[in-house]
Parts: C-alpha cells; structure tokens; sequence
C-alpha cells in the first residue's frame, strides 16, 4: 500500500533533525509530508530570516503575516483583506491553466479570513514581445486569468504588464486578491477548540495535483506519465460555487475556522491551524470524497487539488453547515475531529498510517544561505548617447514600446465591472478604485514593480517600487495604508541570487519605514531560472499598495479636464536614466538608476493628498515609467485634449539635456492640474513641504507641444499619440 | 484535429456537462463526457500522407496544443470532390 | 409587485441587480434561488448575468434546463414581464423564450467595455418610457454575445418589431466599428413576439449610478424603473 | 459527436487559425480552417446502433446544440476493452 521508495528533496541534514524530533524514524508517508512542508515553497526556510526586518504593525494592522492573508482596517467595522502570490513555474508550461489556478489559490486565501473576495490584480512579466514563445504565454496567460477571474465573479480590476527578455523562459504571474469584511466576522485559520468536526469542502480530491515529489518519485501505476498532466486543470464553476456556500456557510456563525488547500494539500492545512491553536488533529483518509479510485494515503494527504477547502465546525452544530454546502451542490465530507494531542494522526480505513506532531511539519529548520554582491552589473558609462534630432519620433517611438503602451488587448478581457464596486477602472488612472457599497468612501489598489530597476540596483529600484506603488493610489485621492509583496527571484542558493534578495527587502523596508506603511503579508517565489542556461528572471519583488478613499468626492483621475487649467509638476528631476525605458529604446547602456528618497516621497505625497484635499486638484498622475514626457502624452490621451509645457519651467539639477528632462525616470513626481486660482494655492501648499514645484504649461484643445524657453521644440497631435499608444500591443502580440 | 484533455488531466466541461446536463436528467446509460476541440482543415495536397504531416506540423508551430496537457489526434477525414 | 432575481450556481450579477432594485430603484425585489423558484408571488423575473455552470457546452443551455425556467415559462405565458440581462439573455435564447443564438464573439475574446445602444421601439413594456433613437450608455462584458439568426428569423424580428436595442457608434449610428461582437444587425437586445420577455447584453444594472459611469449618467435605471410600476 | 457552426453563423476561432496561418505564414496550401467542439460520450449499450440513437436522442432534447445555429455529427468511435 505504501509507496514504493519515497524520493524526497531533503538534505541528510534535514532527515537527521526530522528523525531526532520525531524520535523515531519516520515512515514513508510521514516522510513525504516533512518533505514538502519543509520545501522551500512551504517552510521559506531561505527566506523567513531575513523578511523579519519588514515594518509589521500599524494602527490599521487587524492580521498582520502568519496568516493567509492580512487584514487592514478602514473604519466603520470594515476591514480589508489582501495578499499576493506566483503562479511562476506552472505558467512557465502551461500558461493557461498555471495562472488560472492562480487565480483560484489567491482567491481561496481570502476566502480564509471570512472576507468576499471583492477584485483581483495581476501583474505579469514575458519576454521579448518579438519572440513567439513570450507571445504564446502573453496571450494563454491573460486568456487564463480571464477565464477564471470572470467565471467566478470578481473583477480582475488592475495590474501591470513587463517585457524583458530575462521573462523570456521563466515568466512570471503574480495574481493579488482584494476581500472586503467586517471586523468582528474575521476568522483566522486555526484549530482552538478541541471537539471541532473537521469538513473537507469542495472538488474532489484527485491524483492531478500530486507534484513535484511524487512526480519524481517513480510511484508504478498502470497510467503512464505520458496520460498524466503536468500542471493542474481549475474549475471556476466550482469555485464560484464555493465561494458562495463558504460566505454563507460562515454565517451560520457555527464555523470555527476555514482554510484553503493549496501547496502541501491537506497536510499543509491541518498542521498549519493545528500548531496554530496549540491543537492536535484526527483524520480517517478514507471519508474524503475522490476523484479516483485506488488512492494511497500518501496521495490523499499530500494532493493538491483544487476548489477545496477545510472547515472546523462546532460540535453537533454540523447539520446546519452542511445543509449550506447541500444548497450549493458542493461535495464535502467529515474527515476527522479536532484534538489537544498536538499531533496530526491519519487513520486509512481505520488503521493509523501517519502521526507526527504538527509542530515538527510547521517549523522546520532554517535554511543557511550566503550572500554575495554582484558589484557591476552596468558599466557605468560616463559617456551619453546623442540626442535625438527628432523628439516627435521619440514620442511615438516611445508610446509604442510594450512596456509603456496601452494594455486594453489585457484588461478588457477581464470583466472588470462586476460588483458595482469599480469607480476608476483598468487605464482611468493609476490605480484601481472600488467604493464601499453603502458608504461614502473606497479603496484604492495597485500593483507594481520596475524590474530592469530592480536589477541594475535592488535596494534602489525595490524602495522605488515601494514609493511608485504608495504615489500611484494617491494619485487617484487614497491615502496608502499597507503593502504586501511577493518576491519573484532565481536560485537562493547562489550567493548573488540571495544578495539581490536581501537587497530587495532591505530596499523595500527602508521605503516602508519611510512612509510609514506596514506589510502585512506576502509572497516568495525562488527558482525562477531557465535550468538549461541558468539564468534567472531580473530581480522583481512587485508591490500592492491600499490606499484609502476617505470621501467619495476625492477620486481623482487621471484625465485632462479643461482646456486653460494649469498643469503643475510636484518633484525635481534629476539625471537618472538608467534603466530608463528611453534607454532601453535606444539600446543605451548607463546611467543613474533613479533613487527614492523616503523623505522627497513622503513630502510629495503629502502635498499631492492635501491639494486633493481641499478640491484644488483636477487630474493627477505619477510621473515614472517613461518620464515627464510620457506622463503627460498618457493624461491628454485619456482626456482627448491637448497641451503646451515649456520645458524652462521644470525644475531639474543644473545643465540638464532636454531628453533627460524629458524621460528622466526620478522618483517622487506627480502631474497634477489644477484651475488658474488654485494654481498658486498648489504652489504654496509644496512649498511649505519643501517640494520643489511649478507650473510647466497649460491644457490646450488637441496638439502636445513641448517648447523650451518659449520656443517649440516639437508637437505632435494627441490622435496620432494616441494611436502609436493603442495599436502597439495588438500589432506586436497579435490580436 | 481533435484536442482534448490528456486522460488524467481534468475536464470541467466534461464533467459538468455530465453532472448537471446528464445525470440529472436520470440518464444512467451515459457513463462519462469527455470535451475537446475539433479543428477540420482543408488541404491541398498530392498525398494524405503529405496532408497529415503539414498539419502535424502546423500544429506543433502555432502550439494549438499544448503536450503539457493536451492529447492531439489529427486523422484524413477524405477528399473533396 | 415583486421582481425574483434568480440565481443559478454561477450567477453573478445577482446581487448587483439587486443592490440596484432595492437601493437605487427601491423596488420590492428577492433574490431567489433556481431550485426554490415559485413564479405564483412575482410579478416580474430577472435573470441575471454571470457564468451559470461555468458557461460549459455553451452559454446558458444548462441553466435553461433548470426547472426555474419552467415556472418562468408560465410567467410569460400570463404576460408577466422577464428580463434577461447578459447570461440571462443566453438561458433565455437557450430555453426558446427568445429566437437566434448568442456565439463566441467575433474577436474570439471575452470583451468588458462602455458601449452605445440605441433604443429602437418604444412600442414595448419596457421601453415605452424612453424616446425611439435615445443612446444610452451601458457596459457589456461576455464572451458569447453575438447575436445570429438565419434570415428568415431576422426578418421576422425586424418585421414584429422586436429589436430593441442595437449597438451604434457616438453620433448614434449603426455601424460596423460599433459592434463590439459581430452581432448581425449590430443587435443588442430583442423581445419575444409577445413583448414581454426581453433580452440583452449590456448590463443595465452597471449603469445605474452616477458613481459607476465614465458619463456620469444613469442610463440603465431608464430601462430598470418599469419594474418600480 | 462534432458540433460545428453553420455557414450562416461563422466561424471566428477557424477564421482567426486560417489568418494566422495563412496570412502571417504565408502557408497558401491550407484552404480553409473550421472549428467546433469536440464530445465524447461513453455509452453502455447492448448494439452500437443503441447507442448512437441514445445519443441522438439526448443531443435533440437537450439542446446539445442549437439547431439554428450548428450542425452536428455523432459517430460510433470503438468499445471499450
Ligand atoms: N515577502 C513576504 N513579506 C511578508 N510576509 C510574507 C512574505 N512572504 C510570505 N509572507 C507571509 O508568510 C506567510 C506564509 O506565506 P504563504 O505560504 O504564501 O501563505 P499561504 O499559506 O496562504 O499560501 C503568510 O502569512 C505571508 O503573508
Ligand atoms: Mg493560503
């Protein structure tokens, strides 16, 4: 009955520990369970030490990391919930159904803390558009995350799209979930109450989700590898429907805990709320509903199916939750009970097959890894390229690189509407924002990371990814009250992998700290190398930023309003092209990569949500990717009007080139128009702040033109911007 | 063309069309459904064999398939005219 | 009178519709679940939009196999009035409640966007309140929206009257780059020839507050508020 | 059993494939593309005759496909074991 010979990932190191805790040997199956709770993915044993140093707490703070996602309050006895994960490596081979079921799993976690699961994000990276593998993951990829997001009723609300040819084997999907509760209905994921009945709830438990282990592991079965998929199928009627029946479940207020089974399957999920509780676990395998006949309680315990989830229900309250999950037509079955031995014990048709401390599979020992510096990454050039003899071209030029053109050919092919909840949706502004039904307020989302920044320094480029994230939802009015991250890097156990990794957090904690934010939960993806060439995907921890809406009246859009109104850039430009994308578009090697400075971005951000506040302020928008001069082409884009900046007027460090002022990509800058009365009044509120600041031009009716001291320097019309902007991405994926 | 689902993998449609279309009808003659997709391509030319081989070909090229996951049949339905 | 909202496993518009009848429209309305539908204590049905059964085999024919179908079925034939928004639309054509078929859009993608449909007769239950050749803005969001039918059912439609809704451009025209689907005729919506079951896919609901529109209008609530009478 | 649109319904998933190919590949041999969905069904009858009707049967009153729209195929495949 048991496993031939259990091929396990763990270390002699690792066995003798899991050995000596136990006391005994452990058998084949308990061994399979330490081997995937220990796994990287599970324990975060290379990971866990150094993401201790990220700011945690906060007056908003419900749940902070630990459990499956954090919870932030926002007044009224509403409380947000949200997290962030990869679906990397799935992706990598099946696009579709990788970041399907990524959905799926991020959609669970929320599910866990009693909250709706109210949007999601994605944020995705490829390769180069011109390759035809990165097309094909691009175009399965998105149709994936549509597919599941729709079906199931949330709307897929904001996200980000990188090309980078390092994306090129290893993309990489990061899908976040946004939940909406209330403070006193939380739930957390752990077994307290001894006697509990233990459900197992959702879509039968099958052999499809058996990975990575028992994949190596030459388990002899009649079916051959050949009829055996390699990633998971998700089914989105299923989880829609168990989206529902758990909402309503928890309101018979007789559960006592959910969990989701994601990686680790069952194991996963009953030691992680045993240990939480301080409890102990009995399951008999048997009763759990399957898919397949014949499976091994090794397969039982350690499948990761999907659509499933685990309930803890008071006792002989059981009917009452039952008859829910009756109503919805979701299979469940009673597994076992919960126990105060602290032990986790599997009974297979009433034989004992696996007991072993809960603890011992949620705390395993720390992985050592070494850090090393990668010193030059760049030659830092000293020379510059020439400059362009014509800026219109460069605009166009620019427009049109996939990493800064319109991504309509992705976000309309998610319902993004449904819930009524969207305010400014996909391509509005630079952050999503969702109303609180009923209430004068909302939330404002965003997720965001600059890789090739991340990679030419990961401290630098990861707090400016933190800054980005927390200006972009103050752009639309919010007030940025917490992250959570999930980290995207190569193998750990290379020393320059783990520096860039400590780096990036070290960046991110710094900007945290800075701006007062906390992270309440996240995400870590190693691995992401091509095993062939070894190489790994640029550094890329990307940002979800929430931010608060306190009054309906102060959503801000980015759009041009008015043709007369004052346009004012808030933030010094200084000569950070590095990294830039008008670098990478003339194929330019060098430069500054833009720092962020905790103080500049706080002080901006200050300025921006006052001047919001007090109704001065009629568009807003970052200014990052791309610069000044793609900033503003996007603002008169979307409000189909035009206008005239004098480049004299902005304000930059001595003796700038009239591109670096252009697409300088320096952190701490936002966009901001205004009527001519309260123009001053922006003025003197950025003053006080200390935040260099000054009215560059005026909104005109259809043609951008950039002068310099008065004089033009080129124009162009905002159709035919608009144009280079749009087609881009249908011309280079294909429709 | 037929794509289906390799035979471990899941089939939602499939199984819904099965659960809630079927079963619920008390049909208990039906024991499974399986969906895929069929693709029907007209070629020209000199041999089946020839047809085959640049269909196989095209498929494997424009990944109308995925092996990770997908089974693919693709067999000569006959001639025109 | 009271409006069921159905609900079938994988609606999910239910609530939006709701929240709009209840809250904006302040109709009496109840969000029914399919097996528990009974037509006898409504006066009017919506079914709303979402994926019932995952849009498996095709849009909406499973749903329409729902013994709520039947009891909707006898709410038509009493001439009470049905309205099936998006996914509704699909378990309406499904059911044979309403002529043609809704396939895969022309782009072969799911589509989520504001879109321009003209009312085209006023000479209907549902929309005698609004004025021939008025554009309203709402948003679609489905990915088998394409409305066909073989030429003798179009001209039929055309013939009774029944196309209510077609897509048109800004200036109010029918026009190739308008129709976000393919659809023939550019359709939108259509009524049966008894003109109390009505059929669309833009979505009402998501245009019935200022709030939600990128036109700050409220053009849904011109169709939705013949349930207030 | 195939279900493929008719004529009148289009094709937009076999259009988009034959563009694809044609057009971007300039693979001028394949004529034409169409595409449709795929079903199978595993039947336990006494007589492969049975066991097409009974299919027959379920894809008319089950709305299986859209008489106005498609055009449907069923084919006895094999037996199983
Ligand atoms: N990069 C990170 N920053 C902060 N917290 C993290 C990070 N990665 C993981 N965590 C926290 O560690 C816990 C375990 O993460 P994970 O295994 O991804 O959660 P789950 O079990 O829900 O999949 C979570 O509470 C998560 O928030
Ligand atoms: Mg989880």
């Amino acid at each position: 009955m048991l496993e031939s010979r259990v091929n396990v990932n763990l270390t002699p190191e690792e066995i003798a520990e899991a050995k000596r805790r136990l006391g005994r040997e452990p058998n084949e199956i308990e061994l399979g369970m330490i081997d995937v709770m220990w796994s990287e993915h599970c324990s975060y044993k290379s990971s866990k030490k150094v993401l201790e140093i990220l700011p945690k707490s906060g007056r908003r703070v419900v749940v902070g990391p630990g459990y499956d996602s954090g919870v932030v309050d926002i007044g009224d006895g509403d409380v947000i919930a949200f997290k962030v994960e990869s679906h990397n490596h799935p992706s990598a081979i099946d696009p579709y159904n990788g970041s399907a079921t990524g959905v799926g799993g991020i959609i669970r976690d929320i599910l866990c803390m009693n909250c709706r699961p109210i949007a999601l994000l994605d944020s995705l990276r490829f390769g180069n558009p011109q390759s035809a593998h990165a097309r094909w993951l691009f175009n399965n990829v998105v149709k994936g995350i549509a597919d599941y997001g729709n079906r199931t009723g949330i709307p897929t609300v904001a996200g980000e799209v990188e090309f980078d040819e390092s994306f090129e084997v290893n993309c990489l999907v990061n899908v976040a979930c946004v939940g909406l509760g209330r403070i006193n209905e939380l739930t957390l994921a752990r077994m307290d109450n001894p006697g509990d009945i233990v459900v197992l709830m959702g879509g039968d438990t099958g052999r499809d989700g058996i990975h990575g282990v028992t994949f190596a592991s030459k388990t002899i079965r009649e079916d051959s590898e050949l009829e055996r998929p390699a990633v998971q199928v998700g089914n989105p009627f299923i989880k829609k429907l168990v989206i529902e029946a758990t909402l309503e479940a928890m309101r018979t207020g007789k559960v006592t805990a959910v969990k989701d089974l994601g990686g680790g399957g069952l194991t996963c999920a009953l030691s992680e709320m045993s240990s939480k509780g301080g409890t102990g676990v009995d399951v008999e395998l048997t009763n759990i509903h399957v898919r397949e006949e014949g499976m091994t309680p090794y397969e039982l315990l350690l499948s990761e199916s999907q659509e499933r989830m685990i309930f803890t229900i008071l006792p002989e309250s059981q009917d009452e939750v039952l008859r829910v999950f009756r109503k919805w037509e979701v299979p469940y079955s009673i597994i076992g009970k919960v126990t105060d031995t602290g032990r986790i014990v599997a009974k297979y048709r009433g034989r004992i097959v696996v007991d072993i401390p809960s603890k011992l599979l949620t705390e395993p020992p720390m992985a050592k890894r070494r850090a090393r510096k990668i010193s030059i990454i760049t030659k830092k050039r000293a020379s510059k390229p020439p400059i362009p003899m014509d800026f219109a071209k460069v605009m166009h030029h620019i427009l049109s690189s996939p990493n800064i053109a319109d991504m309509h050919p992705v976000y309309r092919q998610y319902d993004h509407e449904v819930g009524l909840r969207t305010i400014l949706k996909p391509g509005d502004a630079d952050a999503a924002v969702l109303r609180i039904i009923g209430k004068n307020k909302a939330i404002a989302v965003k997720i965001d990371c600059n890789s090739l920044h991340c990679y030419l320094d990961p401290y630098a480029g990861h707090a400016a990814a933190v800054a980005e994230a927390a200006r972009n939802v103050t752009a639309t009015g919010a007030k940025p009250i917490a992250v959570t991250d999930c980290c995207n890097f190569g193998n750990p156990e290379k020393p320059e992998v783990y520096w860039q990794f400590k780096e990036a957090i070290r960046g991110i904690t710094y900007m945290l700290k800075g701006l007062g934010l906390p992270c309440v939960g996240g995400n870590v993806s190693f691995y992401n190398e091509d095993e062939e060439s070894g190489r790994a995907v640029k550094p890329t921890t990307t940002i979800v930023m929430l931010g608060l809406i306190e009054r309906l009246s102060l959503v801000t859009s980015m759009a041009l309003k008015e043709v007369g109104e004052s346009i004012i850039l808030l933030g010094k430009t200084y000569p950070e092209l590095g990294g830039s994308e008008y670098y990478r578009l003339i194929g330019f090697d060098g430069g500054k990569v833009p720092k962020a400075v905790a103080s500049r971005e706080r002080a901006s951000i200050k300025t921006l949500a006052e001047a919001i506040r007090r109704g001065y302020v009629t568009a807003a928008h970052d200014c990052s990717k791309g610069g000044l001069a793609v900033s503003l082409a996007e603002m008169a884009i979307k409000g189909g009007l035009g206008l005239k900046v004098d480049l004299a007027y902005v304000l930059h460090t001595p003796s700038m080139r009239i591109d670096e002022i252009l697409f300088s990509e320096s952190s701490a800058r936002f966009i901001v128009t205004t009527s001519e009365v309260n123009t001053a009044k922006i003025l003197s509120l950025a003053r006080r702040r200390g935040v260099p600041a000054s009215k560059i031009g005026e909104v005109s009716a259809s043609s951008y033109t950039v002068a310099m001291n008065g004089k033009i320097l080129f124009e162009c019309s905002v159709e035919s911007l608009r144009e280079s902007w749009q087609d881009a991405i249908p011309r280079l994926i294909g429709g | 063309m037929i794509i289906e689902n390799k035979k471990l993998a899941r089939d939602p449609e499939g199984e819904t069309i099965a659960k809630e279309l079927i079963e619920r009808r008390g049909i208990s003659t039906i024991k499974s459904v399986r969906s895929g997709k069929y693709l029907r391509f007209l070629v020209e030319a000199g041999k089946e064999e020839e047809a085959l081989r640049l269909v196989e070909k095209i498929a494997n090229e424009l990944r109308i398939f995925n092996p990770v996951v997908h089974i693919c049949n693709i067999r000569i339905m006959g001639e025109s005219r | 009178m009271k409006t069921a909202v159905i609900q079938f496993p994988g609606s999910n518009c239910d609530l939006d519709i709701l929240h709009v009848l209840k809250n904006v429209l302040h109709v009496e309305a109840e969000l029914v679940w399919h097996r528990d539908f009974k037509d006898s204590e409504f006066g009017a049905a919506i079914l709303p939009g979402g994926f019932s059964y995952g849009d498996y085999l095709r849009a909406g024919i499973i749903a329409a196999h729902s013994p709520a179908i039947e009891h909707i079925k006898e709410m038509v034939s009493e001439g009470k009035l049905v309205i099936g928004i998006c996914n509704g639309f699909q378990i309406l054509v499904e059911s044979e409640l309403l002529p043609g078929a809704l396939l895969m859009n022309q782009s072969t993608c799911f589509i989520c966007k504001w879109v321009k449909v003209r009312v085209e007769t006023d000479e209907t239950p549902f929309t005698r309140h609004i004025k021939r050749r008025t554009v309203l803005n709402m948003p679609i969001a489905h990915a088998e929206g394409r409305y066909v039918n073989d030429p003798e059912g179009l001209k039929e439609l055309h013939e009774n009257d029944q196309v209510i809704f077609r897509y048109v451009n800004p200036r109010g025209e029918v026009s190739e780059d308008s129709n976000p689907n393919g659809s023939m005729d550019s359709i939108a919506g259509i009524c049966n020839p008894e003109r109390n079951v009505l059929g669309l896919m833009p979505h009402p609901e998501r245009a019935s507050e200022p709030v939600l529109s990128p036109f700050s209008d409220s053009d849904g609530l011109k169709l939705l508020s013949i349930l207030k009478s």
